[in-house]
């Protein structure tokens, strides 16, 4: 292996690890000599001495770990400051609505009541801070029980839940009668 | 497990239909129907569960398959432009379109096994930086969404999962199975036959309360028949028929 | 912000974020023309292409991703543990390639293709990442609309729906011969 192809695999373990790798270890991984890893982490030091380099490498005692160098801080400081525009899409609405209405309520129902996989959508809603976990259900698996937060009320401008439009009665008899009505229908071919 | 054998192997009409043509590669033009649903009950045995969803869409296909058959028999129908119409084209469609999928679904599993050679990394800010992790904007990811709106949301999930409800299946009674005992019906009409002698089948079937209780009666009178206990009698078409006991005679 | 600084800074960022920046975020990160990032992607690529690169980058859609070039391979799986894969049953991978093909598409067309109830298999794919709800469509019952994710982009090693493989004319001609055959010999009842 020369000095290139050296730099190369230990760049790619390093970037994959995140954290500090000790030197034998390397050269396990690259069944090269120590010296000669030593020498590929020289060839990758001066590598990112470039200007196109946005990452270096940090040396501890007999480990070495990648990191990005202190003049990139401050576009870190911007990424980190323009965040992904964040908004609630259909699926994150219409789990948040089930959650309002029917807490303390688990994944498994709200899944039931809108027939596919809710998980990424209530991940986000409890990342969002408008959902959290209330406790477990006292039921086989213990599942977990979702809510609605402060931050839920705050943002929507409500100061208790009861302030929630209530569902109207009627509404939901109107619902039913319908669906019975067109299922009528179709069978009167 | 046999929801594991379905997942695994087969799971459905188009896929087992492209299967068992395949198995049966070596006499092409005669595979009739009978064998194909010899092989398919194999498969069901096979899982050994009464998976009713592979059942009955498998009766779909198979009906579909035989309304095609008739329709070839029949004299052929002409479209608007005066085309002959060709039966078999909604078929040739359907299993093009499903052909097509799975050759994609080939393509796409070979170039899964090249994408695990790309390893990635754990997203790492440094401490120094972290404090700068930007607060949602409440404003912008509510946006114009208020609680009425979330009312409106709810109330037209509620009723979507009104809809998924099968109000027919739901409105469907029980269906009581309904016990009626063979001997203890003999037994009734033996002492029928006794106390009465000579009667009309009419008034016998009058006494019973359901269906299944006139056709076992009428069962037993038959076997009584077989017998020699008794002897029957009509007058006329649709007339009473008189039953007489052959007891007496006999004694 | 000449190029190579340019470069130094994406990588900087793509190095901490881990996951996939959008570039027109690297663009305000970096207070530059998105037409200056992408080109100072370009010149990342270059770098990247270099024998003494373990690193390369990966563009999804409008996004762009760090990750290690796949020659590394070999010394990864020595050092690193390898990331669990999901074993894609040829249930899932049919529901996925029409998923792929037909996006945004509802369940119902699915299992029009495949003749059978897909419930299952579109909820493992959600499950997996693969697949996420897109919205409801505009129809009655308003049926959910499914399509793929930028996972489904990395799993598959493409960078955009477009380089989806396609099927040649030859092939959809043999397909359809093969069809019609078919169809005659199941008809030979």
């Amino acid at each position: 292996m020369n000095r290139e192809e050296g730099a190369a695999a230990i760049e790619a373990i390093l970037f994959t690890m995140g954290e500090s790798v000790e030197t034998d270890r390397l050269a396990k991984a690259l069944g090269e000599e120590i010296k000669d890893v030593k020498d590929q982490i020289v060839y990758l030091k001066e590598k990112y001495a470039k200007a196109d380099s946005g990452i270096g490498i940090l040396e501890l005692e007999n480990a070495v770990q990648l990191c990005t160098r202190k003049e990139m801080y401050e576009y870190l400081i911007q990424i980190a400051s323009t965040p992904k525009r964040n908004v609630l899409t259909d699926a994150l609405l219409e789990t948040l609505s089930i959650i309002a209405y029917k807490q303390p309520v688990t994944k498994l129902e709200v899944e039931r009541i809108r027939g596919v996989n809710s998980d990424h959508a209530v991940n986000r809603l409890v990342e969002f801070g408008l959902v959290t976990e209330l406790g477990r259900m006292d039921a086989p698996g213990r599942p977990l029980l979702f809510g609605t937060t402060e931050e839920f009320l705050r943002s929507f401008g409500v100061r208790s839940l009861e302030e929630l439009p209530s569902l109207d009665a009627v509404k939901v008899e109107e619902f039913k009668q319908e669906a019975e009505h067109e299922a009528d229908v179709k069978l009167d071919i | 497990m046999a929801l594991e054998v379905k997942l695994q192997v087969f799971e459905g009409p188009l896929d087992l239909l492209l299967h068992l043509i395949d198995k049966n590669k070596v006499d092409i033009y005669d595979i009739p129907i009978v064998t194909i649903t010899q092989q398919y009950m194999d498969y069901i045995r096979q899982m050994q569960h009464d998976d009713m969803d592979v059942t009955s869409e498998f009766l779909v296909m198979a009906a579909t398959l035989i309304d095609i058959k008739c329709r070839m028999l029949l004299p052929k129908e002409v479209n608007e432009d005066g085309e002959e119409e060709d039966p078999r084209a909604e078929l040739v469609e359907k299993l093009l379109e499903y052909k097509m999928y799975k050759y994609m679904s080939y393509e796409l599993r070979d170039r899964q096994v090249n994408a695990d050679l790309y390893f990635y990394r754990e997203k790492n800010i440094p401490e120094e930086i972290e404090g700068y992790e930007a607060p949602i904007d409440y404003g912008t990811l509510i946006g114009e969404n208020n609680l009425s709106m979330l009312n409106g949301i709810f109330q037209g999930l509620l009723r979507r999962q009104e809809d998924r409800v099968d109000p027919v299946r739901s409105k469907f009674g029980k269906i009581e199975k309904e016990e009626v005992d063979m001997d203890l019906k003999t037994e009734y009409v033996r002492d029928y036959i006794k106390v009465h002698k000579r009667f009309s089948f009419r008034q016998l079937l009058e006494k019973q309360h359901s269906k299944s209780e006139i056709v076992v009666t009428f069962l037993v009178i038959l076997e009584e028949m077989k017998l020699g206990e008794i002897e029957i009698e009509q007058q006329e078409t649709f007339g009473d028929i008189v039953i007489t006991s052959r007891r007496d005679v006999n004694e």
